[in-house]
């Protein structure tokens, strides 16, 4: 095996390429393809598949380089579960086929993926799902609902984990299938919360044929796979290094500084803990980046989602308390469509409102707890009476 | 000591006002109402004030009221709370009330007695312990201003402003209410406007503020009381749903760190209950310790109730961060609640002043 | 069966017997056994056991009216254990005779109680006791280790719990005992806590002879026994009324008023907090007692020892940093042999670190936490593997 | 961005440091030597400054020290307090360093980094951040005064005083020194009292105040790095306790209440390193946000420390209450050591100015 590539020699091909494609004439899809086809799409994975085998860390510096050069971007937001989740569990799991089919136009955008996991029986407990896939002739009749489906309305495919043997116990009968969105039998529906925003759906499947070529490693192997997605989601939330007050934080601290009257000796003393506990946060996350880069991944990253939620909500609750009055106020009950959370932009009720959010959503602040407490400090797991039975004859 | 228990009589009267809202605001009719352009229930207030005749719960007889008290009253806002029902009795029957009682008798005590006409003090539901600020001027007994965030003014017949020292009724229709997207769906509050209306005058100097006073420290005693009622019902829907919910083969409520949590909420709540029944009881008899009694309840019932509400949603889970699950509901009345009439910080400053523990001296101050 | 005696005929009965009994001029020992015989010790209790079969709540005008006369005391706090756990179980469960034998001179406070419950290895879950009797001839030879005995060294007599039988679950293989402390075999070693004292004990039974007849309840019922023991003792927490500051937060306030030097904004927030919730508590207290008082106990008793520990434990705290300097000094670490805690007396670091105890003795926070929620709240239980197998075989 | 990490070095000091400790200051032999009359393990002291070396890891070459940095001390410190071991190297490789490398560099320096001799800064232990008031009087060169509740001045051979405006080194021969009944038994304070006695004159003025005040700084972020380690050992005695200790036939640590408070002190802990590391870093590179750091750090690290010190303590149930078990002197240092230089509501005020935070406006005061 080669030496992987290093930094100086992943930015002479980002140079090398800036100068075959300039970003102010080539076509914006033409550009994105061709990065992609040049293996600077996400430089850690295989060459042939929009990498160079290249280590993880230097991605940050191509995306640098190719942002400096005002080349046009393929939008990392509005494909955040195609690129944090779908991609990596197809890299993995995928025959040839498969990557060689969705992984371009998934990191190009042209094709917009979803994840069809929670149901309304199985949220915490996902390896408890009931959605029946049935094989008939070469491929499958899937049959069952999904929820807090994000983006399902732009999707064009969707990853999906399936029950294919009810009778045997529940991490064992599970099978994992990419889904046309576009299928008869696919229904999406808005799923309103609290804030009154629709930025989630349900996903009802009646009959759906998925084809056998769609399924996503070996039939009630889906446990597995899905580990994958669910590593890397945890994974991706960590993101890019945060100046201080980055945070919500920062938004109460312009409130505190612009506002001198409301400020009160009882809140200041609030104020002051969350705002030492949002920075030690912010140092966390730093330390880990580099533990990353240094290639001494932590556990410590397990704990980044559980912080960053508390963090959120304590904050916009001070936040709304600071304000009194103007804390009483909402923006707008109306049901917007919008698929990502613009903490910022909206009022201080929207933000503590949407905050309860983030200890359900992508697993739950109770679960992370479960995982911390088992999995890096080892204590022993819950007796459990789900793992061997049938997954038909579960208490339920 | 003050009597913390309920009587037979406040047990009978939380019964009937109980089913009369569970037969006419169940949780779905009361989301459809605060998604219609009438957030607050008209007919549902008529049948509570007038029908069960809880408007003049605190209201002499002499005024045609019950002759009963505030710690009656307390009853009845625990189980608005619970029901997060979208009815104006805090404004009218609460607090309005208070303050007409101690501006000395008007007829329109009457008629909130009789339940023909609904009041609100036409101040900002988040005003704190202390006088509020008036923003409204008098010239020639014609009323000019403004005033920001009123609750249950929207429905309102009659309007009592504090301005330029004195107290005035106002007729609600001579005023422009310009609703507010509140917080708090079920009790949507709105910015008045007044724009030289003739106001009768009640109270004037420290009599206006003092009733103006009067009425909002029944109103804080009494939003404990609310407080109760909806941390009792967040309480209650989480403990059921936590029986049944099955995750891992197992009823979730049957996980330890769970059971943790919702005995704590409930240990905060036992101790809400004796707070805000202390502080119902010693306005009821003009208790020396009403006072710290009322800082005391704010301060304690707000932050409970908001941990009772916030723990209902986290703990359902997704279900519970739906618009279609009642959950939502409670959480923004309960943080509203917790902001209205001030907030536990302010009344933790205010029961600094009143117990003697007061703060750093400032630098210059003498020891 | 007669009406229960009023107030008024209570306190008729306690001017006779003053009347009749000089406090000033009888002999203290004398006087109480006179009390005692003429049912004016515990009224609640049975007519001949030293009560008047009369209401529990009339009990604290007649201590009242004793104290009032400058009647001599029974000493309540240096006999707590024998009247509030031992007595209840001896009238619950004991024979005629042991009833006779026992009662007066334990009220009387002629003879010391203490509690042979907690193991080494049985504490929260003290069902799991190890201590073995094994019958012999006319009574039971006794082996085994208890801790967390306090006022074993003054203690004339003992409750003892005991497993009988091995073979069957843990609940039904247990018997309870009256053990005399002055047999052959106890021997009582101090054990010291972080706090320097030893106010507890650790006893050692070694083939220890307990004759059948101070056998408590039936052979295997030890545990159904030992649920009116503890039952008992969590009532006997509640204690009189108390007045506001009543508690560590005086001592607390008092500092606070009397140093204004020491006064911080941030500190000041924990004070108001703390004072509120310490006054909570005590509204809570008074609560409940009026509940008792009109015969609707509630269930709210079960959170007062909670709140006390969680209290104390964050006054203490608070003290210690309100102080700063002075509370890095302790006032002694030699080891006292103290039965009774004195938080006021002692230094604040003192009350820092005792108050550590107060969510572990006596059922810790945690259990009181489960007991809450499923006694209280009918939350479901853990699932559990040891109810069903034999003592002898349960993991450990 | 500074760097959070620890080098291969720093591993290697952590691991001989560590393998020392285990060696020759186990718990029950800590817990035999506070309850002797010398409470400091001078033996263990001279071998970890002298032939660890560790003593002078901050100091320059040039002074005979091994010219590293107080991030590399920081290590040693985390060591130390997993270990509460009772040794002044806080007071003297720490505080006393950092003192006279601000002062200018002396012989005792020198002295210092050999291991030859031992110092402590003569300032009560729960000094804040912000400049200490002197309570020490100069007159002809000649010191007269008392300090109250130095740390790591028992073993020393000489204390550094500011004193009238002044910073001198004394011969602790000179002082009498009354050892205090101290909260944190592993590391006891004493009386300091100065009767007419020599001094040499190092710093003056300002000089003298900064070097003191970087004395506290460097001691403050390195006390963080100690309540980290700390800390770790709490979790870990803890987390191994419940895997081992059975009721109810189950492992206590299977149980989901104790796992999810025991996540939280690790979540706790995990950002302590990091906030750590940062004060420790910024410190060795005289980072201009030097301030910033060390208040956070102390700010936060603080109470991790004691909430690990107390969770380890109320898990362990009985056993975790005695004097047997060495749980106790870990909350005894953890709670000494949220007080020692500033309590952590101290720095969060110290922050509060640094970072534009302010509190509310005195009255009077303008906008």
């Amino acid at each position: 095996m080669p030496e992987p590539l290093d930094a100086a020699a992943v930015q002479a091909r980002v140079a090398d390429f800036l100068a075959a494609h300039d970003p102010a004439t080539t076509d914006r899809l033409e550009f994105l393809r061709a990065r992609f086809d040049a293996g600077l799409a996400w430089v850690h994975y295989p060459p042939g598949h929009g990498g160079l085998g290249a280590p993880l860390a230097l991605q940050a510096g191509v995306d640098r380089a190719f942002a400096a050069a005002g080349a046009p971007s393929n939008d990392p937001r509005r494909i955040g579960i195609g690129l944090g989740m779908a991609a990596p569990t197809i890299l993995r799991h995928g025959t040839a086929t498969q990557r060689e089919r969705f992984l371009r136009p998934l990191w190009t955008g042209e094709e917009v993926w979803c994840q069809l996991f929670s149901e309304p029986g199985a949220g915490s407990d996902l390896a408890a799902l009931a959605t029946r896939a049935v094989r008939e002739d070469a491929g499958w009749r899937v049959t069952g609902q999904k929820v807090w489906t994000s983006g399902a309305q732009l999707a064009r495919w969707a990853i999906l984990v399936t029950r294919t043997d009810p009778d045997v116990p529940k991490h064992a009968g599970m099978t994992y299938f990419v889904c046309d969105m576009t299928a008869p039998g696919v229904e999406v529906r808005p799923l309103r919360q609290l804030t009154g925003d629709a930025e989630f759906n349900e996903v009802f499947l009646t009959d759906v044929w998925i084809p056998d070529e769609h399924r996503l490693g070996d039939v009630g192997d889906g446990w597995r796979v899905a580990q994958t997605t669910l590593m890397n989601e945890r994974v991706s939330i960590g993101g890019g290094p945060l100046p201080r007050e980055g945070g919500l934080i920062g938004v109460l601290a312009r409130t505190w500084r612009e506002r001198p009257e409301l400020r009160t000796p009882g809140l200041h003393d609030t104020l002051l803990r969350l705002w030492v506990a949002a920075e030690a946060a912010r140092l966390t996350g730093e330390r880990l980046r580099q533990q990353l880069t240094a290639g001494q991944p932590g556990p410590e990253g397990s704990a980044a989602k559980l912080v960053f939620a508390t963090l959120n909500q304590q904050i916009s609750g001070l936040e709304l308390e600071l304000l009194g009055d103007e804390g009483l106020r909402h923006d707008d009950w109306g049901m917007r469509r919008e698929s990502i959370v613009d903490f910022a932009g909206r009022s201080p009720t929207y933000r503590y409102l949407r905050a309860k959010g983030n200890s359900i959503e992508g697993g739950t602040s109770e679960i992370l707890r479960n995982i911390i407490a088992e999995r890096v400090l080892g204590l022993p797991p819950e007796p459990r009476s789900d793992k061997d039975i049938p997954w038909k004859d579960l208490p339920r | 000591m003050t009597d913390l228990l309920y009587s037979d009589v406040e047990e009978d009267l939380r019964a009937s006002v109980r089913a009369l809202l569970v037969d006419r605001s169940p949780a779905p009719r009361v989301l459809a109402r605060v998604e219609s352009d009438e957030t607050y229930d008209a007919k549902l207030w008529r049948t509570l004030a007038v029908e069960l005749g809880t408007g003049g719960l605190a209201i002499p007889t002499e005024y045609g009221g019950a002759g009963a008290s505030f710690r009656e009253a307390a009853v009845v806002c625990e189980e608005l709370g619970r029901a997060v029902a979208p009815v104006p009795y805090l404004g009218s029957a609460v607090v309005a009330t208070a303050t007409l009682l101690a501006a000395g008798g008007t007829a329109l005590l009457a008629e909130l007695a009789s339940g023909t006409r609904t009041a609100a003090l036409a101040v900002p539901f988040a005003t704190g312990p202390g006088a509020p600020s008036t923003t409204v001027a008098v010239t020639g007994g014609r009323l000019t201003g403004a005033v920001r965030g009123v609750a249950d003014a929207l429905p309102a017949d009659v309007l009592l402003v504090p301005a330029g020292g004195g107290l005035y009724e106002v007729e609600a229709r001579d005023a422009v209410r310009e609703p507010v997207t509140s917080l708090d769906q079920t009790r949507q509050l709105c910015d008045i406007r007044l724009a030289d209306v003739p106001g009768r005058e009640i109270a004037t100097g420290d009599g206006a503020a003092a009733a103006v006073s009067a009425g909002l420290t029944a109103g804080t005693a009494l939003l404990a009381a609310e407080q109760v009622g909806l941390a009792e019902w967040c309480l209650q829907s989480t403990v059921e749903y936590m029986r049944t919910r099955y995750q891992f083969a197992r009823p979730v409520g049957s996980f330890q760190a769970v059971k943790h949590r919702l005995a704590d909420v409930w240990v905060g709540l036992t101790q809400a209950r004796a707070v805000a029944r202390y502080a119902a009881a010693c306005l009821a008899t003009g208790d020396p310790d009403t006072p710290v009694a009322v800082a005391l309840a704010k301060a304690h019932c707000g932050p409970v109730a908001v941990s009772a509400a916030e723990e209902c949603v986290q703990l359902h889970g997704g279900i519970g961060f739906t618009w279609e699950h009642p959950a939502h509901l409670y959480l923004k009345r309960a943080k509203a609640d917790a902001i209205a009439l001030g907030t536990a910080d302010q009344h933790r400053a205010a029961l600094a002043r009143l117990v003697d523990l007061p703060g750093p001296l400032v630098e210059g101050e003498a020891a």
